[in-house]
């Protein structure tokens, strides 16, 4: 966890005035102690009461017993990335308890468990102990349901401390438990003895307040994955083949969800789709390229060791033309790295994956709303362009509880690309060639196996117009100048950047992805704080279009922020813009594997552009 | 040599039932060196095809990388071809034959492109029981590399630079039958007849079709000293018994006496004869099969023909439970939910 | 092959001013047709006679039947490139002829396989029809070994033709097969057979002559995978473990050679050495891995689909740390591509290959010298930098006929890294942490395991220093700003980049690896055709040395030379160099699978200098 | 538990022949589920390894990635060990004991990391017949990744969600065996006696130990409907006769009636007794193994014990006839080919 040093300046020191739909709470547990339904509970119920609430859930890489926080934040301004500062803690974890109190700003509020003591710890926190112990043996008789229902205590403490609707609890709690009466009946207990101990037991001493408001009306609360999951079953999606991998694999076992559910054919009850486990990632790729090839809609799912292990295979894609999607669900690290954190740190080797000249498309989603449209464009896109395309997704966005406006049906039918037909065939007649540029768009036409039109034969190694083997150098050229002019075509296909930009801007800011929130956080500090007025591009693919290096050439310094070391996007923006605008980008990273904050933003802006 | 007039159980004619002649069964030109037991292979399957009056847009064929795998650019010109990644084809095969599962599927691979870097994907395959004639063209070493040692080359071969193979062989038909591939043969690219009748009853069968055929590469391995050789293989192959095979459109009854042959109704209706030898042999039983190529590598020898066989045991493609329509093919409204399966969804998260 | 109009301009038309050791012979026969011998036995008897020589040898990717070049220049000034054009064809394959001919200029001269009468063709050509088969037939009774010598005859016609020392064949012959009475005899045969038949019925009306010069004294000829695999021997590799692979083969199986005669044991005949044939390339990183964490000095050698496929091993190696050395011998192509054409190709995927934050270090061989030193040296900075090291190697380099100075001994003893050995864990006793930073250059001491030195446990998930696992955020990023800070290291340690400069350069070019000899061919062409003064850098490593940034800086126009098509390694210089110099440099590019010639770079660079 | 009292051939003492305790062969606290079989089995191997006296800075560990792959962290904290990369542990191992080969290797896998992503090196680890202890443990399910079906999964077999799984199991013992590897065994993680045995034999042997060790995982597979819950395996559990194992350094004399008991002389001359069931079972006879397997899979059961023992098979690295220094302590003047050695090859050149 992030660890600003806890200096006990009396200033500081508890506000009195109220905090009202504008702070975070943190609650330390175990991984495997059940402590996801009290927290989405929580996270429900301040959404339900029409406060902009996000969660962010930091859970370690293995199954049980290790620490894990939740972090549930409320904002009354729709702010809904991590914020830093934790003002809220509920510390059940006796072996991070001590850090997690230490490494908070004077002030603030902790609820734990009344052994653990911690009061001690500090004179400038305020603390509620709370016999946990004691409370759930009163609910729930048998000892062994007991550390299930424990967590549900502290919620029913929270409602009465932070004055979140105990009613609003119970529907969220029917919402996750509604069918199971049984366990429903034993955590309302826990909740109303919670809420109980927490009125006759302890006065409120902080200013943090949860109140009504209408902020959230109609919306959703859903987690990236299965916005991505939902997007290919609208996309058509026919063959997944998928390697189960952190924090991809909630994606396509979502699909297998919702595909059994609206995919079966209503007649015969038969399969639409086919999902496969594969073996590895590299059969994986193998089975979305093959099924690619004869005119599936197809796709797989992984995260950043599954695309080192798809290069060879995404050369191929490149070279000889084959569709496939691909969605990498960022985690952090080289190697194995750290499979339960978030990163963007796969931007520049995705770019350029598989040995030789390759390039390739990725789309960059930021929110639910786009893993859903962006799921359905990737497969329009790799079949009008006869290419991989990566969705580049996070841990963030994809395993997170975000708020999200209800998805849009999509008007627009598929895009199934350049695909030869009877009509076409007879235009076009025997001069017809797989890798000939007819349309001057660098697209060539191909055929699907199974129809009456002319077959060919694919293959990764060296071919001319005529998809003929071949080894000359006029050929080899060729193929590799049209391949160049295809990805100039995808410039002008991919969905464009988006800019938001304050009246009179004097510096630019670059992001991406997950990235999103927050800049738009960081852009309202330093505005109010700095009196930075910034204009924002958010990427929203790559190649870049146009309006990347227009906007670029706008403003003698552009940050362009994300989440890895080595500044991927940057470099990429280096590689492709007018040399000349080089000079005028600069680097905003985070790459600790937490959530970017709007904090770390305005604060390496404002040091760059040495304001105070 | 398809115009060759020795007698098989079909006996050739000018055209087949799809009035069909064999030269239109064939390939561009090979690149493979003259003499590679490859080509003898390629001639089988255009024979095969032709005979069985197969209609060549129904069928996709897939390969790895190498001499062998370059050869499916050889026979069924009107088929689509995919020469993918080295000891990748079968999880290209297994997604387009999911995509399509109303194509006849027919892949071709090395020793090397399957028993070294493919043999993780050939475990699958064979698992899945993929509905895919699967051949290798089997010489014991990397052909297009120029002649190392592959997983199947036997212990104690030599290199044509007189280095010997230290590590015993991968038997891929014990491998096949062991994990489950419901159709496993050997051959060898010299026997016309025998390879023929195999790759006509693999046409016939839906279940992965595993067959294993010794096809000597006569620039690296043809020599004193390799068990890949022509002369080596013709001296240690060890028959399993003749093969007939009688295709579904055709009435011919085969007569012989009880208890001297194995009938196997095949998929599609069509017969497959299997001559039991001395030592009764039933090619229905994992351990029989098991015991005899343990038995006779013991000794040195390939037994050729069918090893293993069930015709009627689950395949990967149809446990799908998919539609008739091939994925490939579904219209947009079999394909997108209707708007009120998007607001379902959207509810149950408010 | 490449195909410049023929334009028949009678001022072009045969020169009757004798051309002294200055031009090139290609010879077009069928893979497989045993021309080999012919061809380097011509290559060799002219490098006898002093003259600098060298040999490309165009073949297909397949064994037999299918057309292969050869072509031999000889230049008296030591250009050893490639050269576009030819001057002298010997046209013995039917099915390439016509082209053969057709593309040459004219005025240049063609010997034939009488039947294809190519005469008919053109007549602004000096034709030399020969009937091989009537020839072989009078010295080979056997008609099976006929298709062997054939090709010899044409050595002799053009040891007749072109002035070449029969002597020199036939000592170069013995070189060959000297070991094989039989062959040699019948050879012989052939190749006085040729000679007799010119010097009777050919008249020479070309202006091509080879004379004695003293040019290549003391020098060898060798092919850059066998240079690479001395040196690996001289390195005392211990493990090597390949995976066979077109045009990487040939460095594994020379090493094996070499090690089996001067690595065995003198008093034990036991191997000081394994080399494995790995099951794939995947295996073979992995074997390395394992072998370098053990501490051996270990190896393995492939080609661009290799390196794809080892993609996550090299992450594993830059984040746990551990030893490797691979070895890129680059062919064309995304995909499978042309795997018997030559290309620098890799270059940017390497630098970044893995998904995650990391880059590699990356050796740049130019020479025969450097494919011997630099595979020295890529163990000793694997071991120091305890990383992953690759050495970007070409086919033109790794399969191609070279002229070499002989390899000087090593004198450096090797350099094994920071190996804890008993006084460094006395100096650090329990402070000892496997990734902990003593020195100040960001490199960690390791120990290995079978000593008595401390255990520890290796990782390519999170650890902190004392390479225990964590997921914190505090010990990711300290771990991955010191592997930044070892990046930095590297640069201090790898081969600085050579500077040549004309005096009072006005541009600057920048080259590395088998684009070398081409540039400074060029660079002449500029100077003395169009009088343009350069400057040259050619790179020996990456990450890049100060000097190279210097370089940049002092013009205003620097031309990055490089064999393939998106310009990778501008890109690096892009990415790492101060951006306001990213304007500064242009791409010549060169990437149709054939080694580059320096009319490519001289017109290039003419035409972007606007000097006609 | 490595306290316990339950009687053992060697019967536990306070200190082992090297004077060590069994603490002192602990590794780092475990953070696996309570319950997880992989811990039993981490106990077993600490047992092993302190019963044998084994010298921990002469042991490497290796593992892939994995909660079973973790496990190398849990116990002989002495030892270096290499968690790498998810199904890449033979290759690591193949090169440290390579580079090393004086040491003992032990690597620790799952049945995903194994005969998922794992089986291509798997397969050609059995081939060779390295001298390495490679343990599955087989949960028949991908833990680590919350609990999706492995390639051992049996066929039927049922998830947590209820989701049936429709593939046959790949059985690691018949396929390690079919492809080479000396020493193969099977066992349950709750068979305390068994497993130590088989450990402390493994310990003995030089070649491919493969035993596969079925684990139950807790958390995602040890429900009603699973055949590789606790309970389902202890039903299931056939085994194949009591193992007893005498080590070397102990002069324990065992009788048995002739005929009831095979002994196996090990490679560092300890004795391995297997009792015969009624059925006699010979452990060094490929196919007798395979069919045993087989007839037990069919019935539903898990045969437990040695299955398949070659005490003197050839192998991978005695084959490579290094020196005896280990290759990564050879000094320089022995890896290092002399001036004149440069001189000659030069001169070839010239
Ligand atoms: C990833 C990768 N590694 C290595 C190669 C080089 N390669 C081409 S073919 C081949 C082996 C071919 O052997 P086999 O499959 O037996 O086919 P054969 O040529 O013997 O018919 C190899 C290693 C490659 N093309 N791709
Ligand atoms: C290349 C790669 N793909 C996928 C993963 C994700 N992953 C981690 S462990 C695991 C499977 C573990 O199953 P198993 O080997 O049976 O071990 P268990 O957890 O059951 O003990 C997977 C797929 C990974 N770490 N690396
Ligand atoms: S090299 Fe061998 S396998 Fe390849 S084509 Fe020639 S004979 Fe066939
Ligand atoms: S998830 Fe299963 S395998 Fe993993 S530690 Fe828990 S019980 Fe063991
Ligand atoms: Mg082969
Ligand atoms: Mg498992």
């Amino acid at each position: 966890m992030s660890s600003p040093s806890p200096s006990a300046s009396p200033a500081e020191a508890a506000p009195s005035t109220p905090v009202v739909n504008d702070f975070t709470v943190q609650v330390a547990t175990v991984n495997g102690s059940g402590s996801q339904t009290a927290n989405l509970v929580l996270l429900r119920a301040i959404f339900q009461m029409g406060v902009p609430v996000s969660g962010k859930n930091l859970f370690p890489s293995n199954i049980a017993g290790l620490p894990t926080w939740f972090s549930i934040r409320a904002n009354h301004r729709g702010y809904i990335s991590r914020k830093r500062e934790v003002d809220f803690l509920v510390a059940m974890n006796p072996e991070t308890a001590k850090e997690d109190v230490m490494t908070l700003e004077p002030g603030r509020a902790v609820v734990y468990d009344e052994p653990l003591n911690l009061k001690s710890l500090r004179d400038d926190l305020i603390f509620y102990p709370v016999p946990f112990d004691k409370i759930v043996a009163g609910v729930c008789t048998d000892a062994k349901l007991r550390r299930l229902v424990r967590n549900m205590i502290y919620d029913g403490v929270l409602s009465h401390l932070l004055g979140i609707d105990l009613a609003q609890m119970e529907k969220a709690l029917a919402k996750q438990l509604g069918k199971k009466p049984k366990a429903m009946q034993l955590n309302l207990g826990a909740l109303e003895a919670g809420k109980k101990f927490a009125e006759e037991n302890l006065q409120i001493r902080h200013p943090y307040r949860v109140e009504h408001l209408n902020k959230t009306d109609g919306q959703i609360l859903i987690e990236g994955n299965q916005a991505a999951a939902m997007g290919c079953m609208f996309a058509g999606v026919t063959v997944c083949a998928w390697y189960p991998i952190t924090p991809s694999s909630s994606l396509p076992e979502a699909l297998i969800g919702y595909m059994r559910k609206h995919r079966m054919d209503k007649a015969t009850g038969k399969a639409t789709f086919a999902i496969v486990q594969a073996e590895d990632e590299i059969a994986a790729i193998g089975m979305v390229i093959g099924a690619g090839w004869a005119g599936a809609r197809a796709m797989t799912s992984t995260s950043g060791p599954g695309v080192s292990l798809m290069s060879e295979f995404a050369g191929l894609s490149y070279y000889a033309e084959v569709p496939a999607v691909v969605f990498d669900i960022q985690r952090v690290g080289p190697s194995t790295g750290l499979p339960t954190r978030t990163a963007q740190g796969d931007i520049l080797f995705t770019a350029v994956n598989s040995h030789g000249d390759t390039r390739h498309v990725m789309l960059l989603p930021s929110s639910m709303e786009e893993c859903f449209t962006m799921a359905m464009e990737s497969f329009d896109l790799s079949e009008r362009l006869q290419t991989i395309v990566y969705v580049m997704s996070d841990l963030d966005l994809g395993m997170n509880t975000w708020m999200a406006h209800p998805f849009k049906y999509p008007e627009q039918p598929f895009d199934r690309g350049k695909v030869l037909d009877e009509a076409k065939v007879k235009e076009l007649g025997a001069t017809w060639g797989r890798y000939k540029d007819v349309d001057g768009d660098a697209i060539p036409y191909r055929t699907l196996p199974g129809t009456p039109m002319p077959a060919f034969f694919t293959r990764g190694s060296g071919h001319n117009a005529m998809a003929q083997y071949s080894e000359r150098a006029d050929d080899y050229v060729q193929n590799l100048d049209r391949l160049a002019r295809k990805f100039e075509t995808a410039k002008t296909l991919v969905p464009p950047a988006i800019l938001e930009s304050d009246a009179d801007a004097t510096i630019g800011i670059i992001a991406y992805g997950s990235s999103h929130w927050a800049v738009q956080e960081g852009r309202d500090q330093l505005r109010e704080e700095a009196g930075l007025k910034t204009a924002y591009l958010r990427l929203r693919a790559y190649p870049f279009g146009p309006e990347v290096e227009a906007f670029v050439r706008k403003f003698d310094r552009v940050y362009v922020v994300e989440q890895n070391r080595d500044a991927q996007m940057l470099s990429l923006l280096r590689l492709d813009l007018d040399p000349s605008l080089a000079p005028n980008m600069r680097s905003v990273l985070h790459y600790d594997g937490l959530p970017i904050d709007a904090r770390s933003i305005s604060d390496s802006v404002r040091a760059q552009e040495q304001v105070q | 040599m398809s115009e060759t007039t020795t007698p098989t159980p079909v006996p050739p004619k000018k055209t087949n039932r799809l009035g069909l002649e064999l030269a239109q069964y064939r390939g561009s030109k090979t690149t493979l060196c003259a003499g590679c037991g490859h080509n003898a292979i390629s001639e089988r399957i255009i024979d095969a095809f032709y005979e069985m009056g197969v209609d060549q847009k129904r069928v996709m064929k897939f390969s790895g990388i190498g001499c062998s795998s370059k050869s499916p650019a050889y026979f069924l010109n009107p088929s689509h071809g995919f020469n993918s990644v080295h000891g990748r084809m079968p999880s290209v095969a297994t997604g387009a034959l999911l995509a399509n599962a109303s194509m006849l599927g027919i892949g071709v691979s090395g020793d090397g492109d399957t028993g070294a870097i493919g043999v993780g994907q050939f475990v699958h395959l064979m698992r899945r029981n993929l509905p895919l004639i699967y051949i290798i063209e089997d010489n014991g070493c990397y052909g297009l590399t120029k002649g190392q040692f592959s997983p199947t080359a036997d212990m104690g071969s030599k290199a044509k630079n007189g280095v010997m193979n230290d590590l015993p062989p991968i038997d891929t038909c014990a491998l096949a039958i062991e994990l489950g591939a419901s159709f496993v043969a050997r051959s060898f690219s010299g026997d016309k007849k025998q390879l023929l009748s195999i790759l006509k009853a693999a046409i016939s069968h839906r279940g992965t079709c595993m067959i294993d055929v010794i096809s000597p590469c006569v620039t690296f391995n043809d020599h004193e000293g390799s068990t890949k050789s022509y002369a080596y293989v013709k001296d240690h192959d060890e028959v399993l018994g003749e093969i007939s095979f009688v295709p579904f459109f055709e009435d011919i009854s085969v007569d012989y006496e009880p208890g001297s042959t194995t009938e196997v109704k095949m998929h599609d209706g069509s017969h497959l004869y299997l001559k039991k030898l001395a030592e009764d042999y039933n090619p229905s039983d994992k351990i029989t099969a098991l015991r005899m190529l343990h038995e006779t590598a013991r000794r040195g020898e390939f037994a050729t023909g069918m090893i293993y066989i069930d015709p009627n045991q689950d395949n990967f493609v149809d446990s799908m439970n998919l539609v008739e329509t091939p994925l490939a093919f579904l219209p947009q409204d079999q394909t997108r939910p209707g708007k009120q399966a998007l607001d379902e969804l959207m509810e149950a998260l408010r």
